[in-house]
């Protein structure tokens, strides 16, 4: 499996801060990879630099065999890259469906792809005319992944989608992005959620403090806790 | 400012106290009482609501719900600067200081804050001689003396952290909020703020409040821990019992989502 | 010195000796440079410099930008010439104007800031330039009062008119006249005052509005409550400037819309505190006393290069004395991005 | 922010009733009925250019967190451009002939609306644009561009004021009965409702109208889903400029004369309106101008010596009420 993004070395700076400190991983094409890690170890900060919301200061970002590093947001976004931030970025002004229409860059909403989202998000099609602002925490999630999925997209970039969702939201959230490994969309799935990673990942790359501490098949690491609890979890010696 | 107080009341409580983000409950009736010459960890996994409880204790946010309390005083309508002037005193996760100006200047206002100097305006600043030593003292106590005619936005991120915990011990509150005090900082700097904190609670009349990730750091300082999960308190108790139970886990790990 | 200063040097030894010059200057101008038209213009520089320094007590050490101050300067000068024309030329009539001109603008200052300053920078430069040039219009329009757009033109006590000769002979060539004595009040007014603001810059008080300046999240957090300190910086300068406007009306003996009160002079103001450079009073002396001189001189140089450039398309009306603004004003749009700290920046080697 | 999430979808139509409220409280306190009409239409006319020129303006803030101090010398940059249009073609003016009078407008106000939006684009790329998210130094750089901008004006037109006198067949009234309501009031209202209109159109209808209600509320999202935001931003800048010329047009020629400081006047009444209406509020923004109009004319008849006093007051009892003004732009 040939991979479809490469991070090599990147290096982000934000103000006097040194988030990223030579981040190197790659995302094989067609599989679900999960970058997971604690709180501030620099997760979100390597979905924005791919995006091109931070520059990298220093490093290469492979996309599909091009250096996007230095490259605009909208640039990135061409090349069929969709994004789903942590805050999710809904237009609460907007409609569900003018959110959706506005996604659709290069023309009118595909009906067959509307109905094939309905299907695994079908409150978007109830709350069809609504403002998105008055959609739940859970609705509102679902609208920012379909946003970014309206059209077909090479890679997905998702920033925590279960962060504050209960948990049967969550469940279907599973579910939705089952469906979508069935397009053969590359998904790179930012997490803190173990249980939800493990369901899903193929690959898994974890950080800290702005590195990548660990990077490997998800199989591999669900089977070794001792692992898991030294990455991830709770153990006295987990931290130096 | 600081006198002490009678130990009729818990320096802090917290009672049923909530906020809602739209519909999003982030912080959820959560009730907690913390005595004199603790410390306690809140943990919980990222967006547990433990940075928004710190927020509501300290005035940066208003609660939709419930009450805060200090040494028996309900200081819930109270803002920041008032709650500030009462005893509580904060250290940011995100660095937060007068970036132009110097170091010293960054903790000497701080000491001044806490000597109720501010609306001072016909005497000049450096006269107060008294005011300076203190935040000297306070640059000691945390490395950073050297340091002192710098200008706080062209200190390393760790010597920031450091700067930011010297302005905290400036207040000199008697309760201390920490979110984070370790974040980014290399490995050897770690220990100086360890250290540093170990004396507060040394000291024994202070009441500390820690949100931290990493274990290592919470088992050697935490008397007790209490666990925020999707902004509900779900668990409070000695360390090694609460680490050990298996809602913590679960919480941490994402099983409490699934099954 | 150092209590006089408040500790706070020039800190660098051309600023030094330019800010001593202008001082010998000042004080020695009826002597040194005698002659109507020049005393005018040190007495303008005098008064100037302590508007210009007022109002950098909000912009560069507060970071609040006001379009109110031409405002506060207004009642004040408007206090002494409504003070004058109806309790006549007396010091008791004086003192009353000057007191209940410091007591409005306290009241109003205050009013302003509780209504606006807990929000954005850019509301209230909106609300105050809205609630001044009501006033400017306010006092054109109340004519019974202020006299309209000509103003009032008053008297004031003996001691301060031209008429009143105070020693029999000259004293070094000069006649000590009312005019003196009036010329020496506003100098010694300003700069007792611009001492006092260069004090509150430099106190326990002066350093939380840096602070607030800086970072007013933090300064709430370790227990500065912002708006009451915004509130008492935007007061205070509102104060000064009515003194400032106070000074300026016993010198001119006339008080007018277009003296005190119109957008021009708070642009004035603007041009001189950034040429000069915000955030250090001593950026007000420097570029009220350029401002001024070059408001009365520089226009006769352009007058020159204009008619020598007669002739030429366009180039004259560029050079025209009446386009100096123009240049300035390029200067000014110049500083905010290259220099910041102006003049004094400059000449203390700041970035 | 918690009741946001229980609110009715719609919009809020309190201040949408202060028009009326307004107009109909004025209405026993002006003795007679053809009067309160006259002012209601002078009211509406004014409101209705201010509009123009304030729309913009508050459209710029809300996209990109802009206010540009200099936004008056837009609008006497137009009305001075149209007049040295108007001026030569004097004889088409002031002809009893619709053909002709509209034969000099048109291109007088185009050429205004060229000159005004070209200037607005040099504007934005080089005094502004270094100056994104500094508010500070937004504030001191514009009021630094209007100074050259109204000292250019003085180099190019002169010092003086100029008469402008509006073309023969927009003088005079038409007359209901014992109500006559000045001609030219009305093109004003139509002018303004068109504009209205077509920004609301536009807004809600239009896919660039999509972009601009997006980016107004995350730019960053907007830029993520693949579109140059910037050039939307420039775009929106150059358009208010534009109509601040046409609208400088109008005031010039409903006042009859055209000089450097007709701007700045309208400046202040336009910072009122878009206060009133909600910074960065476009429906706040009409609301707002149509308030500032209404009121200022029927004070100015009941009660002249406070007429100047009435539109701060105006200001201040909305502040109180709404301290974000009418329709609050959430955001950030």
């Amino acid at each position: 499996m040939s991979n479809l993004l490469a991070l090599a070395g990147v290096n982000t700076h934000i103000g006097h801060y040194h988030i990223l400190q030579g981040v190197d991983f790659v995302v094989p094409h067609g599989g679900l990879t999960v970058l997971l890690g604690r709180n501030g170890a620099g997760k979100t900060t390597c979905l924005r630099t791919i995006m091109g919301l931070w520059q990298a200061s220093a490093g290469r970002i492979e996309f599909d065999g091009t250096d996007i590093a230095r490259r605009s947001t909208p640039a990135v976004a061409q090349l069929g890259i969709g994004y789903v931030p942590e805050s999710m970025g809904i237009f609460t002004g907007l409609t569900v469906s003018e959110n959706l229409t506005l996604a659709a860059r290069d023309g009118p909403l595909d009906e067959r792809r509307l109905d094939w989202m309905f299907r695994f998000f079908p409150a978007l099609k109830k709350f069809w005319h609504l403002p998105a602002g008055h959609l739940s925490g859970g609705q509102k999630q679902m609208l920012a992944i379909a946003r970014a999925i309206i059209e077909p997209k090479k890679l997905l970039l998702v920033d925590e989608p279960t962060k504050g969702l209960a948990p049967a939201i969550i469940a279907h959230m599973v579910d939705a992005f089952r469906e979508l490994k069935r397009t053969d969309t590359t998904i790179l799935l930012v997490e803190q959620n173990f249980h939800f990673a493990r369901t899903l990942g193929d690959t898994v790359a974890v950080m800290d403090s702005g590195r990548i501490v660990h990077s490997g098949s998800m199989n591999d690491l669900a089977d070794d806790e001792a692992q898991q609890q030294k990455l991830l979890g709770l153990s006295l010696d987990a931290h130096q | 400012m600081s006198e002490p107080r009678s130990g009729e009341h818990p320096v802090l409580e917290t009672h049923d106290l909530t906020i809602r983000f739209g519909g999003h409950v982030a912080v959820n009736r959560v009730s907690c009482a913390f005595g004199p010459g603790t410390l306690t960890a809140i943990v919980g996994p990222n967006g547990a609501g433990k940075t928004t409880y710190f927020n509501l204790i300290s005035g940066q946010l208003s609660a939709t719900g419930g009450t805060v309390k200090l040494f028996g005083e309900d200081v819930t309508s109270l803002s920041a600067p008032q709650r500030t002037r009462r005893g509580m005193g904060r250290a940011f996760q995100l660095t937060n200081l007068f970036p132009r100006l110097s170091v010293l200047e960054n903790v000497r206002l701080a000491v001044q804050s806490h000597a109720a100097m501010g609306l001072n305006l016909f005497s000049v600043w450096s006269s107060h001689v008294e005011l300076i030593e203190r935040a000297e003292h306070y640059l000691h106590r945390v490395k950073l003396a050297d340091r002192r005619d710098a200008l706080a936005s062209a200190l390393a991120h760790g010597d920031q952290r450091k700067l930011e915990v010297a302005i905290l011990l400036a207040l000199d509150p008697d309760l201390f909020m920490f979110d984070e005090p370790t974040a980014g900082m290399s490995v050897d700097e770690v220990p100086v703020i360890l250290e540093l904190i170990h004396e507060i609670k040394n000291q024994g009349d202070k009441t500390i409040l820690l949100v931290e990730h990493k274990m290592d750091v919470v088992r050697s300082l935490a008397d007790r821990i209490i666990v925020l999960h999707q902004g509900e308190l779900v668990a409070d108790g000695e360390p090694a019992v609460v680490i050990a139970s298996p809602i913590v886990q679960q919480a941490y790990l994402g099983l409490a989502g699934h099954e | 010195m150092q209590r006089l200063l408040s500790g706070d040097y020039p800190r660098s030894r051309v600023l030094g000796i330019v800010l001593v010059l202008i001082l010998a200057g000042l004080a020695l101008a009826p002597f040194v440079f005698p002659g109507t038209r020049s005393l005018n213009v040190a007495a303008k520089i005098c008064v100037f410099i302590l508007l210009v320094a007022s109002y950098d007590l909000l912009l560069g050490y507060t970071g609040i930008v006001s379009f109110a101050h031409t405002m506060f300067f207004g009642l004040g000068a408007y206090g002494i010439g409504i003070a004058a024309t109806r309790l006549g030329p007396t010091w008791s009539g004086l003192a009353v104007g000057s007191l209940a001109a410091l007591a409005l603008s306290a009241l109003l200052s205050l009013a302003i800031g509780l209504l606006s300053l807990r929000v954005k920078t850019i509301f209230f430069a909106m609300i105050t330039l809205a609630v001044a040039s009501f006033f400017a219009i306010l006092a054109s329009q109340l004519s019974w009062l202020t006299g309209g757009e000509d103003g009032l033109t008053y008297k004031l006590p003996e001691l301060l008119l031209p008429g009143t000769k105070l020693l029999e002979a000259p004293l070094l060539g000069v006649v000590i006249s009312g005019r003196i004595v009036s010329y020496y009040i506003v100098f010694a007014g300003a700069l007792c005052l611009f001492l006092a603001l260069l004090r509150v810059v430099n106190s326990p008080f002066g350093r939380v509005l840096q602070a607030i300046r800086e970072n007013d999240f933090r300064a709430e957090a370790i227990g500065y409550r912002s708006v009451v300190y915004r509130s008492a910086a935007n007061c205070l300068s509102a104060l000064a400037a009515t003194a400032a406007g106070i000074l300026y009306a016993v010198w001119l003996r006339y008080v007018g819309p277009d003296t005190t009160l119109s957008l021009d002079i708070m642009i004035d103001i603007l041009l001189m505190v950034v040429i000069g450079g915000m955030g250090t009073l001593y950026g007000a002396v420097i570029g009220a006393t350029l401002f001024v001189i070059a408001q009365n001189y520089l226009q006769d140089l352009m007058k020159l290069a204009s008619d020598a450039a007669a002739g030429i398309p366009l180039l004259p009306s560029l050079v025209h004395p009446d386009r100096w603004l123009l240049w300035l004003g390029i200067l000014f749009v110049l500083s905010v991005y290259h220099f910041p700290a102006g003049i004094v920046g400059r000449l203390r080697g700041n970035k | 922010m918690s009741d946001d999430a229980l609110r009715v979808p719609g919009i809020d139509k309190i201040p949408l009733a202060l028009i009326p409220a307004i107009a109909l409280v004025a209405l026993p306190l002006i003795p007679s009925l053809p009067t309160w009409v006259t002012l209601t239409v002078a009211g509406l006319a004014m409101g209705m250019m201010i509009f123009i020129m304030a729309s913009g303006l508050t459209l710029v803030f809300g996209l990109m967190d802009v206010m540009n101090f200099a936004h008056g010398a837009f609008i006497t940059i137009g009305a001075f451009v149209a007049t040295s249009v108007l001026i030569p073609l004097a004889g088409w003016t002031q002809a009893d002939s619709l053909w002709l009078n509209l034969g000099a407008i048109i291109p007088a106000i185009l050429a205004a609306m060229a000159v005004a939006g070209a200037l607005g684009l040099v504007f934005e790329r080089v005094i502004i644009m270094p100056v994104y998210g500094q508010h500070l130094k937004q504030i001191l750089i514009t009021m630094g561009g209007l100074i050259v901008a109204e000292q250019s004006i003085h180099v190019i037109w002169g010092p003086d004021i100029i008469p402008l006198p509006k073309p023969a067949t927009l003088r005079g009234s038409f007359i209901f009965g014992d109500i006559a309501i000045e001609k030219y009031r009305v093109v004003a209202v139509i002018v303004g409702l068109a504009v209205f209109a077509a920004m609301f159109l536009l807004l809600n209808r239009t896919r660039i109208g999509l972009l601009i209600r997006a980016g107004v509320e995350d730019s960053e999202m907007v830029e993520s889903l693949g579109y140059r935001i910037r050039r939307v931003f420039v775009g929106v800048f150059v358009a208010g400029s534009a109509l601040a010329g046409l609208g400088g047009v109008m005031w010039a020629l409903y006042q009859e004369t055209v000089s450097s400081a007709m701007g700045m006047q309208v400046m202040i009444l336009i910072f009122i309106v878009i206060i009133i209406g909600g910074l960065g509020s476009v429906g706040g923004c009409f609301i707002g101008a149509l308030l500032v109009g209404l009121v200022a004319n029927y004070v100015g008849f009941l009660a002249p010596k406070i007429a100047l006093g009435s539109n701060i007051l105006l200001m201040v009892l909305i502040l109180l009420w709404r301290p974000q003004g009418l329709y609050p732009v959430a955001k950030r």
